[in-house]
C-alpha cells in the first residue's frame, strides 16, 4: 500500500518532467497522480493508528547488512501522515508557485525532484534496516540540496547550499558511526536484530545516543547544529522551504524517537541533555527570529524553536524510562511526536503563506510590507490561523500539542524521583510562548495590518487559487486537530507508549481529552457567536475615520511602527544572548542579526583549518629530489620498524 | 461542574466593574479626596454601549474582532477558576496551560487590534505589552508550577482546591511569595501603578490604554469589561491562594471570596497612592523580581 | 666460499664510492659500466659449476649493464650536448660521508637479517646490495641533474639485482631476463625524456622542473 | 588457453599498432577500431571466466581467482569504456597522435592483465613495472613542458618505487628459502606460510608494501600522482585511477594474504592502517581550497588508496569492504576522469576557476559531474557508501574506535573540500552566451553506463560476485559481512 503509494509519488515526478512540452497536461498529471500517491500513502497510517495491527515487508539484497525491511507502525505513521499530508500540499502549491518561472528554469525536474524527496522521506520512516534507512537519509539529503539550489545562479543560494550539504553529510557520517558502533561484529544489521543487541552496548547506549544526538540533531536543527537552518530555508523555493521545515527537519526527531524505541532504555543524562537542549533551542531559536526581518529567516529561527519544544516532551519521556515512570514517558513521547506533526502543519502553512506573499509582492522584507490583510484577504487569514497556532493559542493544535508536553512535565514534577526538577521546563515552556506571542504580534502586524510602508505592497494582489486552495486546507487541518482533542489524543499516546515501550494494545483513554474536547469546541462558538452579535449590534450607527494620531493631522504609512521598532526593547532587553546589531540613522531605526554559532564559532575554524592547509602544501613541492626523500623516509622508517618488532617475534 | 461554582462565576462577573471603582476610591480616600462613586465603571459601560462607534478606514475585520476575543478568552479562563473553592465549572488535567493560553489569546488579539489602526502610538503601546508580558508569563509559569509542587495537584480546580490545606500547613513560606508575586503579576497584568498609570493622559507614557486608543463605543464597553473581568480573575487567583476555603460551603466560600477580592482592589489602591509609576525600563526589573520570588517558592519546595 | 666473489663485491661497493665522488657525468658512466660488468661476472663465480642459467645470466647481464645502459646514457649526453660536470646539490665530501653511514647502516640491518642459505653462500652479499640499494638513493637525492638521476636509479637497481642474484635457483632466468628488459625499456624512455627536457629547458636541471606543484 | 588469450591478445594488436608506421593511410581510424575491437573480445573473454571458470595454466604461474578476478573485470571493464571515448576523443586531439596511443593503450591492457592473473609473485612484478612504462609515453601525449615535467617525475619516483618492491620479491624468495614448494608460486607461499623466515617474510612484505604502495599512491609515495593525473589525458588518467591503482593494490593484497597466512597480522596490521590514515590526512591537506579538478580527482584517488589498506588493515569484513571499495573506487575514478575529460574538452581547461554553471552548459556530463561528487565521496546510494560503510564497521569491530572517528572527522573536511570545488564548476551562471553544447555520444555513453554501474552496487550486489567477493575477503584473512 505505501509502496504503491510511493511508486505513485515518483511516477508524478517522472511525468512533470516527461510531459515538460506541454505545461498544463503535465502540471494537472502531476498534481492528479502526486495526490492519489499522497492519499494511497496516508491510508496505512491512518489505519495503524487507528489500531489495525502494523505491517511489515521484508526482501533480501545481495549487499552487507541483512535483508531490508520495511514496515509501518504507530511512530512512523504519525510521521506519515505529516509527510503525506504536508507533500502533497507542498506539491500541489508548488505546481501553481513555479507555474510563472517555465522556461526561464527547469520547472518540471523540480516536481521530480519533490517527488523524489517526499518518496525518500517516505522511506526513511518505513525503513526497519540500517541500510535502507541510510540510503533513505541520504537520497532526502541530496533530493533537498537540489532543490535548495533551484535558483543557484544566485551566489548567496549557492552558499547557503553548500552549508546544508556540508552539515547534513557530517551528520551522515556520524549516523554511519552510530550503526556501526551498534551493529559492531553482527551480520544482519535490520532494526530487530538491533534491538536484541541494545543490552550489549556500551555505557547503556550511551555511544549510540551521544552519536544519534549528533547525526540526528544537525538534521533536526539542535542548537548549536541549527546554524545551516535558516540558511537554507531563505535560499530555498516557499514550496521548498515548507517541506524542508515541515517535515525533513523532523527526520531527525524521528530518528532519536526511533533509536529510542529500539534501545527501550534511556541513561537519565540523556533526558536532561535533551531537556537542556530543548530550553536552549527553544529560547535562542524564538529570540533569534525576534531580530529577523526577513519572514523567511523569521519562520526558520521559528523552527529551532519548536524543535526545542519537542525536545522538551522528549527529554520528559527520557527521564520518563529512566525513572521507570511509563506515565511520564508516555505523555512526553506523545507531546513530542504531536508536537512534531502539529509544527508540521502550522510550518508549513506559514511557509506557504510567506510563499503567496512573497509572490504577491516580490519582496521578504518584513518592514517593507504592510496593510496586505485588504490586498490578500485569504493569505492573510491562513497565515493569521498558523500563526495563533504556532504561538500555542487555544483553541489551535499548537495549543494541543504545548499541552501534552506540558502535562509531561508537570507529571514530572509530581513524581517522586529526580526528575522532579524537570518541572521547570514548564516555565521555559511559557516564556516560549511568550516571546513567540511578541514575535508573531509583530509579523502579523506589520506584514498584514496597518497600511502599505512600500509600493510593493500596495500593489500586491491575491495569489492564483492554486496556491490559495492548499493554504486554506492546511488551515482548516489546524483548526480540526485543535478542536477535537478526543480524536487526535489516541493515536499520539498510541505513538507515545510505542517509544515508551509500554505492552499492550489496548490505549486506555485519556481521562482529559473529553472535557477538554467540550472546552475547546466551547471557545470556538463563543468566539464565533461573539463576533456574529457584534456585527449586527442594535441602533449601532458606524463612522468611517482616520486613525486618531493623537492631535497630529495626517498620520503618514512611514509613521508607522516598523518591525526592528517593534523588536527592538525585546532584544534590547536580551541583548547578551542575541547576535543583533542595531543601527540607527536620523530618519530611521533598524537591526540586523547574525548568527553567533556560525559567525563566532564555525567560520573561523574553517578559516583554521584552511589557514593549517595552507601552511602544509609546501609538502607537495615540485623538488623531485625532495619527493624522493619522502620515500627513502618511509623505507628507513619502515627499516627501523622492522628492526625493533624483529627482535620480538 | 457544581451550582455553585456557576453562581460563583456569575456574581464575580456581575461585581467585576466595581473593582476598579473601589481601588479609585481608596485612592481618592488616601489623598483626601471624594473621588469618582464606585459604580462609575457601570454608568461609563452603560453609555458606552448606547453609542455608535468609529472605525478608522486603515482598519480590518482583526480591529474588530479584538475586543470580542479578548473578553471571551477571559471570560473562558473564567470557567477554569474554582470560584467556590472546591472545583471549576470546567476542569482538566493541566489547564493551567489553558487559563495561560487563554490570557495569552486575549492580548494577541488586543495587540493585533491595535497595531491593525496603523498608528504608530498602538505600535508603540503593542510592542511594550508583549515586552512587559514576555517577563510576566514566566512568572505566572513559576507560581502555578509552585502550587503544583505543593499540592502534586495538576488542575486548577485541584490545586486551588481540597488540597491546598494540607499544603499551607507543609510549605506556607512556599506559598506567600507565591501569593506576592501573584499580587505583582496582578498590577503588571491588569497595567496597575507601578507598572502603568490607567489615569494618565500622555499616550507617549501609556502601555494598554494607548492600544485601545481608537476602540469606541460598545468595542470600548467590551474591553473596558474585559479589563475589569481580569482584575476580577487575578483577585480570584490571590484570593485561591491565600485562603482555601474548600471546607466552608459553597454561600460562605463565595461571600469569603468576594470579601478577598475587595480587599485585593483595596490593595490596589493603596499601592497606587503610596507609589509613584516606574519608568518603563525599570517595569522588567520588577517583573522579573516577581519571577525571582515564585522561582525561589519552586526551589523551596523542590528542596 | 671463495675469495673471489669476495673482492667482486668488494669492487662493487667501491664502484658506488666511485660513483658518488666522480665529479664527470662520464666517468660516473664508466664506473656505471664497470659495476654492470663486475654483476655480469658474480653469477659465475658465486655458483659452482657453470650452467646455461648462469651462462645465459651472466651475459644478459653484461650486455644490458655493461654496455647497452651506459651507451645509451653516453649518447643522451652526446646529443643532449649537456655540461660533463654532475652539479651535486650536496658537496662530494658530504655525499661520501653519507654513503659510508649508508654502508654502516646495511651492515648492521645484514646482522639482523641472516641469509637463511649455506654457509658457502656469501654473508657479503647483503650488505654490498643493500649499501648499493642506499647509496643509488643518495645519488638521486642529492644530485641535480636528471642524468645523474637516471645513473642513481642504475645505482640503485644494481644493488636489488646484486640481491637477486642470492635467488638465482629459485627465480627461473626467464624471469631475470624479463626484469633486465624492464630496466632497459625504462631506462631507455627516460633516456628519451631527458632528451626532450633538454630540448624543452635546455639543460638537464631537474631542479627546474617544478612548475607542477600545490 | 583464455588465460593466455586475454593477455597475449592486447600484446600482439599493440605490437601490429607500432609496426604500422605513423603516417599510413587512413591508418588512425583503423587504429581506434582496433581498438575497441581488441577491448570487446577481451570483456568477452572476462565474460566467459564468470560463466566457467578456467583451470590455472602455465604451471599455475596464471590463474584466475576470486581477487585476481574482481581486478581484471574491473580493468577490462574500465578499458573498454575508455576506449569508446577514445573515438571521439583522438579525433578532437593531435593528428598523428593515434599510433603511441592506441600501442600504449593495449600494452597496458596486456601488461595488467598478467598482473591480474599472474600468481607469481616476479611475474606480477614485471606485469606492474610493464603497465608503467606502457602508460609513460600516454602521459607525454600533449608534447609540453608540463606533460614533460609530469611524465619525468612519474617515472622516476614510480621506477624507484617498482625497484623497492623488485627487492621485496626478492626478500620474500629468500624467506621461501630450504621451505620447499615452487619459488614465489603464491599458492605454495599461502600452503607453507608457516615455515617462511620469518624475519625475511616481514622484510618482504614492508619492502613490497612500499613498492606497490607507491603504485598505488599511498602516501608519503604519492608525489607523482597529482602531477601525472593533471597533465595525462583524462582517459589515460581514468584508466590509471581506476585499473592502474587496483593492480598494484593487487600486488599488496598477494603479499598480505602471505604474511596473514604465516599468522603476521599484529605485525602487518599497524603499518596499513599507518600508511593508510596518512593518505587520508595527506589528501584531505591537499583537497581543501584544491583549485583544478583533476588534481582534486588525484587525490581524491590517494583517498581511497588508504581506505583501501585500511581496510586490509582493520582486517575481519573490512577485507570485504576493501575489495568492494577497489571495485567501487575504479568504477568511479573512471567516470570522473571521462567527466574530468569533457569538461577539458569544452572549456579547454581543467582549472576550476574556468567554469561555471556546467550543469547548464553541459546538459549531461555537468549533472553527471555533480552526481559523481556524491558517489566518489561514499554517499548513499552509492556502491562506495557501502563499502566505506563495510570498513568503517571492521573498525570498530576489530577495537579501533579512534581510528575510525578519526577517518570519519577527514572524510568530513574531504567532502567539503571536494563539494566547494566541483558544485562551484557545476552551478552558478555560465559565461554570458554560453550556450548548451550537444555532446557526443562517445563521450557520455561511457561515464552513463559507470554511473549506472556503481549506483547499482550500491543497491544490489549479483550473487555471483557477491561470492566471488567472499572468498577473496577469506583469501585476504576476513570474512563477508
Amino acid at each position: 500500500m505505501v509502496a504503491a503509494g510511493v511508486l505513485l509519488i515518483l511516477a508524478a515526478g517522472t511525468l512533470a518532467v516527461a510531459l515538460a512540452r506541454w505545461p498544463g497536461p503535465a502540471d494537472r498529471a502531476f498534481s492528479l497522480v502526486f495526490g492519489a500517491g499522497g492519499a494511497l500513502t496516508a491510508a496505512p497510517a491512518l489505519a495503524v493508528l487507528a489500531g489495525a495491527p502494523p505491517s511489515e515487508l521484508r526482501f533480501e539484497s545481495g549487499i552487507p547488512g541483512g535483508p531490508w525491511v520495511f514496515g509501518v507502525d504507530a511512530l512512523s505513521a504519525v510521521f506519515l501522515l505529516a509527510i503525506a499530508g504536508v507533500g502533497v500540499a507542498c506539491a500541489l502549491y508548488g505546481v501553481a508557485y513555479l507555474r510563472g518561472e517555465r522556461g526561464a528554469r527547469a520547472v518540471g525536474l523540480a516536481h521530480l525532484y519533490v517527488a523524489l524527496l517526499v518518496a525518500a522521506l517516505v522511506m526513511v520512516v518505513t525503513a526497519r534496516a540500517a541500510v535502507p534507512f541510510l540510503i533513505a537519509w541520504e537520497s532526502m539529503a541530496i533530493a533537498a540540496y537540489v532543490l535548495i539550489v533551484f535558483h543557484h545562479q544566485h551566489a548567496e543560494i549557492r552558499r547557503a547550499g553548500l552549508l546544508y550539504l556540508v552539515a547534513t553529510h557530517a551528520g551522515t557520517l556520524a549516523l554511519f558511526a552510530l550503526f556501526a558502533v551498534w551493529g559492531a561484529g553482527a551480520t544482519d544489521l535490520t532494526f530487530s536484530a538491533l534491538a536484541e543487541r541494545a543490552p550489549l552496548l556500551p555505557r547503556d547506549g550511551g555511544v549510540v545516543l551521544a552519536l544519534g544526538l549528533v547525526g540526528f540533531g544537525v538534521k533536526a536543527g539542535i542548537v548549536p547544529l541549527h546554524f545551516w537552518l535558516p540558511e537554507a530555508h531563505a535560499a530555498a523555493p516557499s514550496h521548498v522551504s515548507a517541506l524542508m521545515s515541515g517535515i525533513v527537519i523532523k527526520m531527525g526527531i524521528y530518528g532519536l524517537l526511533r533509536v529510542l524505541t529500539l534501545l527501550g532504555s534511556a541513561p537519565a543524562w540523556f533526558g536532561w541533555i535533551l531537556l537542556v537542549l530543548g530550553a536552549v533551542s527553544g529560547l535562542l531559536g524564538v529570540l533569534w527570529a525576534l531580530a529577523q526581518h526577513d519572514i523567511k529567516r523569521l519562520l526558520a529561527f521559528h523552527s529551532v524553536e519548536n524543535i526545542g519544544i519537542i525536545l522538551l516532551g522528549m527529554g520528559a519521556g527520557s527521564l520518563g524510562l529512566a525513572h521507570g515512570s511509563s506515565t511520564l514517558a508516555v505523555l512526553g513521547f506523545a507531546g513530542a511526536a504531536l508536537h512534531t506533526l502539529n509544527h508540521a502543519l502550522f510550518k508549513s502553512l506559514l511557509f506557504l503563506s510567506a510563499g503567496s506573499l512573497t509572490h504577491g509582492t516580490g519582496t521578504r522584507e518584513i518592514d517593507r510590507l504592510g496593510g496586505l490583510a485588504r490586498r490578500m484577504p485569504l493569505t492573510g487569514v491562513a497565515f493569521l490561523i498558523g500563526a495563533a497556532a504556532i504561538v500555542g493559542l487555544p483553541p489551535l493544535n499548537g495549543f494541543l500539542s504545548e499541552w501534552l508536553v506540558f502535562r509531561a512535565l508537570l507529571h514530572a514534577g509530581v513524581g517522586g524521583g529526580g526528575e522532579r526538577i524537570a518541572i521547570l521546563g514548564a516555565a521555559v515552556l511559557g516564556l516560549i510562548g511568550a516571546l513567540a506571542l511578541a514575535c508573531f504580534a509583530k509579523v502579523v502586524g506589520i506584514i498584514f495590518l496597518g497600511v502599505p510602508r512600500d509600493p510593493a505592497a500596495s500593489a500586491a494582489h491575491e495569489s492564483p487559487a492554486g496556491m490559495v486552495r492548499p493554504l486554506l486546507v492546511v488551515a482548516g487541518a489546524c483548526v480540526l486537530i485543535g478542536l477535537l482533542p478526543v480524536l487526535v489524543l489516541p493515536p499520539a499516546l498510541r505513538a507515545g507508549r510505542l517509544v515508551a515501550g509500554v505492552a499492550g494494545g489496548v490505549v486506555a483513554p485519556d481521562p482529559a481529552a473529553p472535557p477538554a474536547t467540550v472546552f475547546m469546541l466551547g471557545l470556538a462558538a463563543a468566539l464565533v457567536a461573539g463576533m456574529l452579535v457584534t456585527r449586527r449590534w442594535p441602533n449601532r450607527d458606524q463612522i468611517a475615520a482616520q486613525t486618531w494620531a493623537c492631535g497630529y493631522a495626517h498620520p503618514t504609512p512611514r509613521m508607522q511602527y516598523t518591525a526592528s521598532s517593534f523588536a527592538a526593547p525585546l532584544l534590547a532587553l536580551y541583548r547578551p544572548v542575541t547576535g543583533v546589531r542595531t543601527h540607527r540613522s536620523a530618519g530611521a531605526f533598524g537591526t540586523h542579526a547574525i548568527d553567533p554559532v556560525l559567525e563566532r564559532v564555525l567560520r573561523p575554524a574553517w578559516r583554521g583549518v584552511r589557514a593549517a592547509a595552507r601552511w602544509a602544501r609546501p609538502i607537495q613541492g615540485g623538488r623531485l629530489s625532495l619527493r624522493l626523500i619522502y620515500v627513502q623516509a618511509a623505507v628507513i622508517a619502515l627499516l627501523l620498524y622492522l628492526l625493533l618488532e624483529g627482535r620480538t617475534p | 461542574m457544581t451550582w455553585t461554582a456557576l453562581a460563583a462565576l456569575g456574581i464575580l462577573l456581575a461585581g467585576a466593574p466595581a473593582l476598579p471603582g473601589i481601588a479609585i476610591k481608596t485612592k481618592a480616600f488616601l489623598s483626601g479626596r471624594r473621588g469618582a462613586p464606585v459604580l462609575q465603571l457601570y454608568y461609563d459601560l452603560v453609555k458606552l454601549l448606547r453609542k455608535g462607534s468609529i472605525y478608522s478606514n486603515t482598519t480590518t475585520w482583526v480591529f474588530r474582532a479584538g475586543p470580542v476575543v479578548a473578553l471571551a478568552s477571559l471570560l473562558a479562563a473564567a470557567l477554569l477558576l474554582p470560584l467556590d473553592g472546591q472545583a471549576a465549572p470546567v476542569h482538566f488535567e493541566g489547564d493551567l496551560l489553558a487559563f495561560a493560553g487563554l490570557l495569552a489569546l486575549g492580548r494577541f488579539a488586543l495587540v493585533l487590534a491595535g497595531l491593525d489602526t496603523g498608528s504608530s502610538f498602538e505600535g508603540m503601546g503593542a510592542s511594550r505589552e508583549v515586552t512587559f508580558a514576555s517577563f510576566a508569563e514566566p512568572g505566572l509559569f513559576l507560581c502555578l508550577i509552585a502550587l503544583v509542587l505543593a499540592t502534586s495537584e495538576v488542575t486548577l480546580s485541584g490545586m486551588l482546591g481540597g488540597s491546598l490545606g494540607a499544603a499551607w500547613s507543609r510549605a506556607a513560606p512556599a506559598l506567600v511569595l507565591v501569593g506576592i508575586s501573584l499580587f505583582v503579576l496582578l498590577l503588571a497584568e491588569n497595567s496597575r501603578v507601578p507598572v502603568d498609570d490607567p489615569a494618565t493622559h500622555l499616550e507617549l507614557t501609556m502601555i494598554h490604554e494607548v492600544i485601545v486608543l481608537d476602540h469606541s463605543g460598545p468595542d470600548l464597553a467590551l474591553i473596558l469589561f474585559g479589563s475589569a473581568v481580569k482584575l476580577a480573575l487575578f483577585g480570584a487567583l490571590v484570593v485561591g491562594v491565600f485562603v482555601p476555603r474548600a471546607g466552608l460551603n459553597g454561600a460562605l466560600a463565595i461571600a469569603v471570596l468576594l470579601a478577598g477580592i475587595a480587599l485585593v482592589a483595596v490593595l490596589v489602591g493603596v499601592v497606587e497612592s503610596v507609589m509613584a509609576r516606574l519608568r518603563l525600563t525599570r517595569v522588567p526589573q520588577l517583573l522579573a523580581g516577581a519571577s525571582a520570588l515564585a522561582l525561589l517558592a519552586v526551589i523551596l519546595l523542590l528542596r | 666460499m671463495n675469495g673471489l666473489s669476495e673482492i667482486l663485491l668488494l669492487l662493487v661497493v667501491l664502484a658506488d664510492f666511485a660513483v658518488l665522488g666522480s665529479a664527470r657525468l662520464s666517468t660516473c658512466i664508466r664506473t656505471l659500466a664497470v659495476q654492470g660488468l663486475l654483476l655480469g661476472l658474480l653469477p659465475v663465480t658465486l655458483t659452482p659449476g657453470l650452467s646455461a642459467h648462469t651462462a645465459v645470466l651472466a651475459t644478459g647481464t653484461v650486455l644490458v649493464k655493461a654496455i647497452l645502459l651506459p651507451w645509451l646514457l653516453t649518447w643522451a649526453i652526446r646529443e643532449a650536448a649537456v655540461r660533463r660536470e654532475v652539479e651535486p646539490l650536496v658537496g662530494f665530501i658530504a655525499s661520501l660521508l653519507l654513503g659510508s653511514l649508508a654502508v654502516a647502516l646495511a651492515f648492521a640491518i645484514a646482522v639482523r637479517l641472516p641469509l637463511p642459505l649455506p654457509a658457502s653462500q656469501q654473508e657479503l652479499l647483503v650488505p654490498v646490495s643493500l649499501a648499493t640499494v642506499m647509496i643509488g638513493f643518495i645519488v638521486l637525492t642529492t644530485r641535480r641533474k636528471a642524468l645523474t638521476q637516471v645513473v642513481g636509479y642504475l645505482v640503485l637497481e644494481n644493488g636489488i639485482y646484486l640481491f637477486g642474484l642470492t635467488q638465482t635457483e629459485s627465480v627461473p632466468y626467464l624471469l631475470e631476463i624479463g626484469v633486465l628488459l624492464d630496466v632497459f625499456v625504462g631506462v631507455f624512455t627516460m633516456g628519451i625524456v631527458v632528451f626532450h627536457i633538454n630540448r624543452e629547458f635546455d639543460s638537464l636541471d631537474s631542479a627546474r622542473l617544478t612548475e607542477l606543484t600545490d | 588457453m583464455r588465460l593466455i588469450a586475454l593477455w597475449a591478445l592486447p600484446a600482439l594488436a599493440a605490437a601490429l599498432n607500432f609496426a604500422v608506421p605513423r603516417r599510413a593511410a587512413r591508418a588512425g581510424r583503423w587504429r581506434v577500431a582496433s581498438l575497441v575491437l581488441v577491448a570487446a573480445l577481451h570483456l568477452g573473454l572476462v565474460a566467459t571466466i564468470w560463466v566457467r571458470p578456467p583451470g590455472p595454466a602455465l604451471d599455475d604461474w596464471l590463474a584466475a581467482d576470486a581477487l585476481g578476478l574482481v581486478v581484471l573485470t574491473l580493468t577490462s571493464v574500465l578499458f573498454f569504456v575508455t576506449s569508446l571515448y577514445t573515438v571521439e576523443f583522438l579525433k578532437r586531439g593531435r593528428r598523428g597522435a593515434a599510433r603511441v596511443f592506441v600501442t600504449g593503450l593495449l600494452a597496458f591492457l596486456a601488461a595488467a592483465t598478467i598482473v591480474a592473473l599472474s600468481h607469481h609473485l616476479a611475474l606480477l612484478w614485471v606485469g606492474i613495472e610493464a603497465t608503467t612504462l606502457a602508460l609513460a609515453p600516454l602521459i607525454f601525449h600533449r608534447h609540453d613542458r608540463r606533460s614533460l615535467e609530469a611524465v619525468w617525475k612519474y617515472l622516476l619516483i614510480s621506477s624507484v618505487g617498482i625497484a623497492l618492491a623488485l627487492l621485496g620479491t626478492f626478500f620474500l624468495a629468500t624467506a621461501q628459502h630450504d621451505v620447499g614448494g615452487r619459488p614465489l608460486i603464491v599458492a605454495d607461499l599461502v600452503a607453507r606460510a608457516g615455515q617462511l623466515h620469518p624475519a625475511w617474510l616481514r622484510a618482504g612484505f614492508l619492502f613490497m608494501l612500499i613498492g606497490f604502495g607507491t603504485k598505488m599512491g599511498l602516501a608519503p609515495m604519492h608525489t607523482w600522482k597529482p602531477d601525472t593525473y593533471g597533465e595525462a589525458p583524462s582517459p589515460v588518467s581514468g584508466l590509471m585511477a581506476g585499473a592502474l591503482t587496483s593492480c598494484a593494490f593487487l600486488g599488496v593484497a598477494r603479499v598480505t594474504e602471505v604474511a596473514m597466512a604465516a599468522g603476521l597480522d599484529a605485525f602487518v596490521q599497524p603499518v596499513l592502517l599507518g600508511f593508510g590514515m596518512l593518505s587520508l590526512v595527506v589528501a584531505a591537506v591537499f583537497i581543501i581550497g584544491q583549485t583544478d579538478l583533476k588534481r582534486l580527482l588525484a587525490y581524491s584517488s590517494v583517498e581511497h588508496m588508504g581506505l583501501l589498506v585500511l581496510g586490509l588493515g582493520f582486517g575481519g569484513v573490512g577485507a570485504y569492504g576493501s575489495v568492494l571499495h577497489m571495485l567501487n573506487n575504479g568504477l568511479t575514478k573512471g567516470w570522473l576522469f571521462l567527466i574530468a575529460g569533457n569538461v577539458v574538452l569544452a572549456t579547454g581547461t581543467s582549472s576550476a576557476a574556468a567554469s561555471r554553471g556546467l550543469v547548464r552548459t553541459l546538459p549531461v556530463s555537468g549533472p553527471l559531474l555533480v552526481v559523481g561528487l556524491f558517489a566518489v565521496t561514499g554517499s548513499p546510494p552509492f556502491g562506495l557508501f557501502l563499502s566505506e560503510f563495510t570498513i568503517l564497521r571492521a573498525a570498530i569491530a576489530a577495537g579501533h574506535p579512534w581510528t575510525a572517528a578519526a577517518m570519519l572527522l577527514l572524510l568530513a573536511v574531504i567532502f567539503v573540500g571536494m563539494a566547494a570545488l566541483i558544485l562551484g564548476m557545476a552551478l552558478g551562471e555560465a559565461a554570458p552566451g554560453a550556450t548548451p553544447i550537444q555532446e557526443s555520444r562517445w563521450l557520455v555513453a561511457g561515464p552513463i553506463a559507470l554511473a549506472v554501474a556503481v549506483l547499482m552496487l550500491g543497491l544490489y550486489i549479483p550473487a555471483p560476485l557477491r561470492d566471488v567477493l567472499a572468498r577473496a575477503a577469506t583469501a585476504l584473512g576476513g570474512s563477508a559481512p
